[in-house]
């Protein structure tokens, strides 16, 4: 594990002056940027990674020059998979640390516990990772994928491509999965699928033993139909999960499986013989044949020192959100927040994938979606890839609640729950 | 006063000392988050406040679980299920205080159920708008849990390590069982995004002062009533319950019902603490629930030295302090120090921080007489 | 000799083009798809060696001039051959090829080509693959390659698959005559398995004709017939997801069950095992792929004495001095955990680290309606054998009675000449050994992290508990029971719910037995 | 109701453990005001009749009457003893981190319920009735010590006066001498008859030395039944007990 010296000196010197109440002035040192990602406990597998491509960009940019000629610090703390940790720590990286913006979090609890904080001391956070939507705050930029930039795409592929007409939407039980799943209920029975073709299934964090949840996916589609499974399990499960779909010998040209959270970092501990055929959708595979990608791997395996070091989607997240935000900031030509903010809305970044990634004024960003069948090598197949950039919406239109509801942080509308129904900005500021 | 009267000459030095210090606490530091301005070298940062505040809630989860542990003889691996419902009653009541500033805009129902497409608050949500009935929740939920738990183990004798595996048990099932969305308490995401209490906006400076002054004075409180029970015959009782139960049978005592007494207010204890809990760091999910954390709970008990009530407390600060500058610092040793200070402790203080240091001094005092 | 498949159909010398070949490459899904089926149609001796390749992912493109070729692997290195001339004089590097890949769909087509070419295989197992393949795919052009196979074939099992796939395809083609269509309706019935039903439904009829009815009590009766086995079906996952609890909880019942131990690093054994699992599976790769299959046999020794020097360890170190006080030992045994957890995390990294199946061990076997995959079938007869192993070294070993007089009566045994401070060292050891046995199983099925044990650290205690402390007849039983009902409640209940059920339970049952089913009795238990 | 003259009152009990059979078919009667010696060999049941009388273990069969009218097949332990009667084990168990005078503090007849404990007032004869008790089992000296530091002998009369404060109808005493100095002996048979003005007593033990000093009427029990009951000289002589326990 890496360890950085300069980094613990002022860690420790910060400590002191907290100790004694002192507080430096920030304005002409170097821009402090926050890294909030957990290095233990159960989400530091996810987290680490994210931590170790923060440093890279931030070394990177520090070689340019920096910004507006000053010099980028990354402080990184360590929130430890503990929700409630996170909030602490955010409050710690803005209101101790100073920092100018804040990279981080994983799961959406870990970004609704930091939310308050965010809002409360005005800070700026880049969340990275796919989530369920149905958000939008004025401090928060979304650089991860909506449902709508890669479930229902996803569902699409399997549609048209590959004729599925039965569906099982299998999840762990949380909020991602349950509101994933809800939009794809909502979205498939518009398509004329019939209720008793759609099969829902969840199942506890963690868990292991699925031979008769599989048998029961495998006598569903056994109709004469053919079947696909959603997958939105999440983390651990999915080693056992496609375990037993291998030796209960559900073959991907039979009931293809398709995830929302396994990558190329989960397939890493998984014996992919046995899955080849099985489909994953995201907006980055670490296999795009791509200059963009492969200068950026390259860069990369030499940062880590470790050539077979994977990439993954989030990382790709994190490296559209930090160009955008250097991006903001030069062209601002300030760090102060909420220029930042308003600045940010229409900046225009390459992406990995070849094309430009733009935040919207959801404060969501465009992105291609790419669908890949697992290989052998444990990396993705990139099977089909939408021809143009799908902008993220925050408010699904297929959920009943939100169906209404847009988000729009330029003015005169300047909220992110806009109902256009009443006209009015709901709830919150 | 009663309490005067009970606890006169009852109370040693530590306690007194203990008790001046919640109480210097609870004045001195809102005072000097609220009047120096922030460049001031006596300020107290709010950042600070919370985390200070933090602790405190550590310490009366830490105070509860020392009250059974240190005197019933009951080692609860379940308490962080108390202190998960007591936090969960008081994110009811500021998930109701939302009143229609969710993002959804409802006026009645929390974002979450707004966005799992519920039409009406569920009959248990009832009520929590209130702020007596949910600080009455607050302390029922946790004692009715507790106490139906143990009229059952304790009738049968369930003791040892079977009671710690059932309470494991139960705070594990209460885990997976609020994971649930379909539960009706925001699945894993838990409760969140709370914005005021009893009118006061959680954000200003104000109520985190008077939270953390509130969280040290109900520390205090919740000390003065542990060591009324100890010092009181009772607390004799309790003594004989951990050494000899069956000998305390023999004499006539009801074994079971002093556990139980004692096993519920304890549990009432541990749910305040997470009352106190949840405003302060803004969130309260399913992971409270997990049964690491009950176990790291028992763990700054030991540390901090059971059976003494001060020992609890300070373990709980102690072992979260280092938390604090580990985690920040050397994030990949936490779990080295961790398990290295349970073995440590375990092997070689087996009464605690606390109890070495009283005995390191009396050892001293008494040193000269041989 | 026979040239089977829809090879009949072609003429014989067609034979295999470069042109077809290279359209195996392209970009566009349905030009590949045309060039699968053209070339299983070509009757070339080498199309089933290139769809093959291509199934199985060794087929390439040379860059230089996009000639296909097939890879073999050859001690750990790819040799190329071209399919048409045959192998390559010079061996080519890596970066000069690239493989063709495909998608499902193309698999698709590849497994219908491949099962066609396949009936006159020598290998029953194979052509029993391909006449599921055909009733999975009804095709009525099939018709006479399978009647051909019918004839010749030797193998009952095959023979019965497929007469159904030629059931399948009269019933499929609505070109056939009603009569034939309904017959063979009856045969699928009398098939009664899910495939079968999976071709009755796909059937295409005209709405309410008499056929139409026909196939609805046909689809009842096999749906009679499913319902029947699913039960079977629960119990056997019940039985497997018991002998996993009971793998796991073994250990245990030693350390706590006979010690008295509160052993919470039990699980962390149990992770070292799967670890010692992965370990030795990347040495034996190392020094050859043959002994990888094998590996699992070796890593059980290697991890029981891994997991039980540990133990050893631990135990002179910690646990002896704190027999005097079994609750705490529960507190130091928790901070080792957390301790090997992180040194495994510091050694390993944080991430599933790959444990490979031997091919012995994956896929399953079909018994009647049921499906038995072979891991959990081997990690049931491994449970079963640990378990009467465990229970022979205690009945009938010295070490077993020493052990036994130790935990009834420590003063006496020790006033007999027992070393008592050794027993125990070896006492524990055994457990940890064991529980570093069950991470070898366990790693077949469960993730290899640091995390692996405290997955199973609660259910281990779980079944102790229910099962009767120092018994270890009663861990099986109630490793059995706890597996049997949450399998038989999941698929009504959920996962969740059974989970939680079944810790609801066993809280309630722990009021009423507070020594579990199979407590000990009178003053020793005291 | 009647006072029955017997203070307690087994009528063909019978305990099993897995097959075995602790007691078998035992009947036993100790009457108001009497001194009763049990003796017997290891495993013939004292301790599992003692465990019946005072709730620990239930009977498969028989009656247990305390006091002509209490059924103690229906009663707890708590329930038994606040009904009258008093335990000592075979190991002395007294509350190790209590002080002498706390133990016997908590065995004072008076309140057994939790609040009442929680708010009581210690009357003001509570401290010179411990110390009297504690007069009584020599004590008085080490009234402020912790228990646990006691000496084993001094443990056993701890656990005595404990008996005592009690204020039981009757007396189990469990090998009372057991580890004790001969001196010790002397005093404790000394203690014991004097006991036994004011109660009901049973006395299991093993020494025959101090059951003859006692001078009271002894049962024999052996394979869980009574063998044998009478002075100590009329067992002595009964061929059966010499059998089974004397002639060994």
């Amino acid at each position: 594990m890496k360890f950085f010296p300069t980094g613990l000196l002022t860690r420790v010197w910060i400590v002191c002056l907290l100790a004694f109440g002192v507080h430096a002035a920030a304005d002409e040192g170097p821009i402090r940027v926050g890294v909030l990602h957990s290095l233990s406990g159960t989400m530091a597998i996810s987290e680490t990674t994210l931590r170790d491509v923060m440093l890279m960009l931030i070394e990177e940019q520090n070689r340019k020059g920096g910004v507006l000629g000053r010099r980028l610090e990354p402080v990184v703390v360590d929130p430890a998979s503990d929700w409630p940790l996170f909030a602490e720590r955010a409050r710690e990286l803005l209101s101790v640390h100073n920092v100018d913006v804040v990279f981080g979090c994983w799961t959406s609890v870990s970004r609704k516990a930091v939310l308050p904080v965010f809002r409360e001391l005005n800070g700026i956070l880049f969340y990275p990772v796919q989530y369920e939507g149905e958000e939008s705050e004025r401090n928060v930029f979304y650089t991860g994928a909506a449902p709508n930039q890669q479930a229902i795409p996803a569902v699409d592929y399997l549609r048209e491509v590959e004729g599925v007409e039965r569906w099982v939407l299998a999840g762990t039980d949380y909020v991602y999965p349950r509101t994933t799943n809800r939009i794809l209920e909502a979205y498939l029975k518009q398509q004329g699928v019939a209720d008793e073709d759609i099969l829902i299934n969840y199942t506890p964090f963690g868990h292991s033993d699925w031979q008769s949840i599989v048998s029961r996916i495998r006598q569903f589609g056994s109709r004469g139909k053919r079947t696909a499974v959603v997958s939105t399990i999440n983390g651990d499960a999915n080693v056992p999960f496609y375990r037993e779909l291998a030796n209960q010998g559900v073959r991907a040209e039979d009931i293809p499986v398709i995830a929302f959270s396994v990558g190329e970092e989960e397939l890493a501990g998984i014996n992919t013989g046995p899955l080849v055929g099985h489909l994953a959708a995201w907006n980055y595979f670490q296999s795009l044949d791509t200059p963009e990608n492969k200068a950026f791997l390259e860069r990369w395996h030499a940062f880590t020192g470790d050539s077979r070091r994977t990439a993954n989607d989030p990382m790709e997240a994190h490296y559209i959100g930090f160009n955008m935000w250097v991006a903001a900031v030069e062209k601002a030509g300030t760090t102060d927040v909420d220029t930042v903010i308003d600045t940010l809305i229409g900046i225009q970044v390459p992406n990995l994938s070849g094309g430009i990634a733009e935040m919207l004024p959801n404060h969501h960003i465009t992105k291609p979606v790419l669908i890949g069948e697992i290989q052998e090598d444990g990396q993705f197949f990139i099977v089909d890839q939408s021809e143009e950039l799908i902008p993220g919406e925050a408010w699904s239109s297929f959920l009943p609640g939100s169906r209404d509801i847009i988000a729009d942080w330029r003015p005169p509308i300047s909220c992110g729950n806009f109902n256009t129904r009443t006209g009015t900005c709901g709830g919150g500021q | 006063m009663i309490t005067a009267r009970l606890l006169s000459g009852r109370m040693t030095a530590w306690d007194v000392a203990f008790l001046l210090l919640l109480l210097a606490l609870a004045l001195v530091v809102p005072l000097l988050n609220l009047v120096p301005g922030s460049d001031s070298s006596f300020h107290v940062s709010s950042y600070m406040v919370s985390v200070l505040g933090k602790y405190l809630c550590y310490a009366l989860l830490a105070l509860a679980i020392d009250l059974v542990w240190g005197y019933c003889g009951i080692l609860s691996l379940g308490h962080g299920a108390f202190f998960a419902l007591g936090g969960y009653a008081m994110g009811m009541h500021l998930m109701r205080n939302i009143d229609g500033r969710g993002v959804y805009g409802h006026p009645v129902l929390p974002d979450f159920m707004v966005f799992l497409n519920w039409d009406e608050l569920p009959w248990y949500w009832l009520g929590f708008d209130l702020f007596p009935f949910a600080m009455l929740m607050v302390v029922l939920v946790p004692g009715a849990l507790a106490f139906l738990l143990g009229w059952f183990a304790f009738r049968s004798r369930v003791t040892g390590v079977y009671l710690s595996i059932v309470t494991q048990a139960m705070t594990f099932a209460l885990m997976l069982a609020f994971f649930q969305n379909d539960l009706g308490f925001g699945g894993s995401d838990g409760l969140t995004d709370f914005r005021d209490l009893l009118g006061v906006s959680l954000t200003a400076d104000g109520m985190r002062s008077s939270l953390f002054a509130a969280s040290a004075i109900i520390l205090a409180l919740a000390y003065l009533a542990c060591r009324l029970i100890v010092s009181s015959k009772l607390g004799r009782v309790l003594v004989g319950v951990r050494d000899a139960e069956a000998r305390l049978r023999f004499l006539g005592y009801r074994a079971e019902r002093f556990k139980l007494a004692v096993w519920t207010f304890s549990a009432m204890l541990a749910g305040i603490a997470g009352a106190l809990y949840v405003p302060q760091v803004g969130i309260i999910n399913p992971g409270e629930f997990a049964p690491a954390k009950s176990i790291e709970a028992v763990v700054w008990v030991a540390v901090g030295g059971r059976g003494f009530l001060v020992g609890g407390p300070i373990g709980a600060v102690v072992v979260n302090a280092f938390k604090t500058f580990f985690t920040g610092n050397f994030a990949d040793y936490w779990l080295f120090f961790l398990g290295g200070l349970f073995v440590f402790v375990t092997l070689f203080l087996p009464q605690g921080l606390f109890g070495w240091a009283r005995d390191r001094l009396s050892s001293r005092k008494g040193g000269d007489g041989g | 000799m026979l040239c089977g498949g829809a090879a009949t159909a072609a003429v014989p010398d067609a034979g295999l083009t470069s042109e077809q070949l290279e359209q195996l490459g392209e970009r566009n899904l349905r030009v590949v798809e045309t060039a699968v089926a053209d070339i299983a149609a070509s009757g070339s001796p080498v199309a089933l060696e290139v769809l093959q390749a291509l199934q199985d992912g060794r087929l390439y493109r040379r860059q230089a001039d996009g000639v296909t070729l097939v890879a073999t692997r050859v001690g750990g290195v790819l040799v190329y051959s071209d399919p048409l001339i045959g192998t390559l004089g010079e061996p080519l590097a890596d970066a000069d090829v690239t493989l063709i890949r495909v998608s499902n769909r193309i698999r698709r087509a590849l497994s219908a080509a491949i099962a066609s070419l396949s009936l006159d295989s020598e290998d029953p197992a194979v052509r029993l693959a391909a006449a599921r393949q055909f009733i999975d795919s009804p095709d009525s052009d099939l018709l006479e390659a399978i009647e051909t196979a019918l004839v010749d074939e030797p193998d009952g099992r095959v023979r019965n698959e497929l007469e159904v796939a030629r059931a399948a395809a009269i019933a499929s083609d609505p070109g056939q005559s009603e009569e034939a269509r309904r017959e063979a309706v009856d045969r699928l019935a009398e098939a009664g398995s899910s495939r079968a039903r999976r071709v009755l439904l796909g059937m295409f009829i005209e709405e309410g004709s008499e056929l139409d009815a026909r196939r609805d009590a046909a689809v009842e009766v096999i749906d009679r017939n499913l319902a029947r086995w699913q039960q079977i079906q629960n119990l056997w996952h019940g039985v497997s997801l018991g002998s996993v609890l009971l793998l796991a909880a073994m250990g245990l019942a030693i350390t706590f069950g006979v010690m008295g131990v509160i052993n919470m690093a039990h699980g962390e054994m149990i992770m070292i095992g799967a670890y010692t699992t992965f370990v030795v599976q990347g040495i034996l790769r190392g020094i050859s792929p043959a002994l990888a299959e094998v590996s699992l046999l070796i890593a059980l020794p290697v991890a029981f004495l891994v997991a039980g020097l540990i133990g050893v360890f631990i135990e002179r170190t910690v646990i002896r001095r704190l027999y005097s006080r079994p609750l705490e030992t529960l507190l130091a045994t928790w901070g080792i955990s957390l301790i090997l957890q992180q040194l495994v995390r510091t050694f390993f990294g944080a991430s599933n680290q790959r444990v490979e199946t031997p091919s012995w061990l994956s896929g399953s076997m079909e018994f009647g309606q049921i499906m038995i995959t072979y891991n959990r079938l081997a990690i049931l007869i491994f449970a079963l054998v640990m378990l009467a192993a465990v229970i022979l070294l205690l009945k009938k070993t010295p070490l077993g009675l020493h052990i036994r007089a130790v935990t009834q009566n420590r003063k006496m045994a020790e006033s007999m000449g027992i070393r008592s401070d050794r027993v125990d060292m070896l006492t524990f050891g055994l457990g940890s050994g064991i529980a570093g046995v069950a991470g070898v199983a366990l790693s077949q099925i469960a993730n290899v992290s640091p995390n692996l044990g405290q997955g199973y650290i609660i259910d281990s205690f779980m079944v102790i508990v229910f099962g009767g402390v120092g018994n270890l007849f009663g861990t099986l039983v109630g490793a059995m029971t706890l597996g049997i009902t949450t399998q038989l409640v999941e698929p009504t209940l959920g996962a969740v719910a059974a989970k939680v059920l079944i810790l609801v339970f066993i809280i309630i049952f722990i009021q009423f037995r507070p020594r579990g089913l199979f407590p000990q009795k009178g003053r020793a238990a005291e | 109701m009647t006072a029955s003259p017997s203070i307690l009152n087994l009528e063909g009990v019978s305990v099993s453990f897995d097959g075995f059979r602790a007691l078998n078919n035992l009947s036993l009667q100790v009457d108001r005001g009497e001194m009763r010696a049990i003796i017997g060999p290891n495993g013939a049941g004292k301790t599992t009749m003692m465990d019946v009388i005072t709730g620990k273990t239930r009977p498969d069969t028989g009656t247990v009457y305390f006091d002509g009218r209490h059924d103690l097949r229906k009663l707890d332990e708590a329930a038994i003893a606040q009904l009258g009667i008093g335990r000592k084990f075979q190991k002395p168990t007294v509350f190790e981190n209590l002080t002498v005078a706390d133990n016997v503090l908590l065995a004072l007849a008076g309140e057994r319920g939790v609040f009442a404990n929680l708010f009581s007032r210690r009357p003001r004869t509570a401290g010179d009735d411990v110390d009297r008790f504690l007069g009584i089992a020599r004590l008085l000296q080490h009234r402020n010590r912790v228990a646990g530091d006691l000496s084993h002998g001094q443990k056993q009369w701890l656990e005595i006066a404990m008996l005592l404060a009690q204020d039981p109808k009757l007396l189990l005493v469990d090998e009372p001498v057991a580890g004790m100095t001969d001196a010790e002996t002397d005093q404790t048979a000394e203690l014991l008859r004097e006991i036994a003005e004011v109660h009901s007593v049973v006395v299991v033990e093993h020494d025959m030395e101090f059951v003859r000093r006692l001078g009271v009427k002894v049962t024999v029990l052996h394979e869980g039944s009574v063998l044998a009951e009478g002075s100590l000289d009329h067992v002595s002589r009964n061929e059966r007990v010499i059998d089974v326990y004397l002639g060994r």
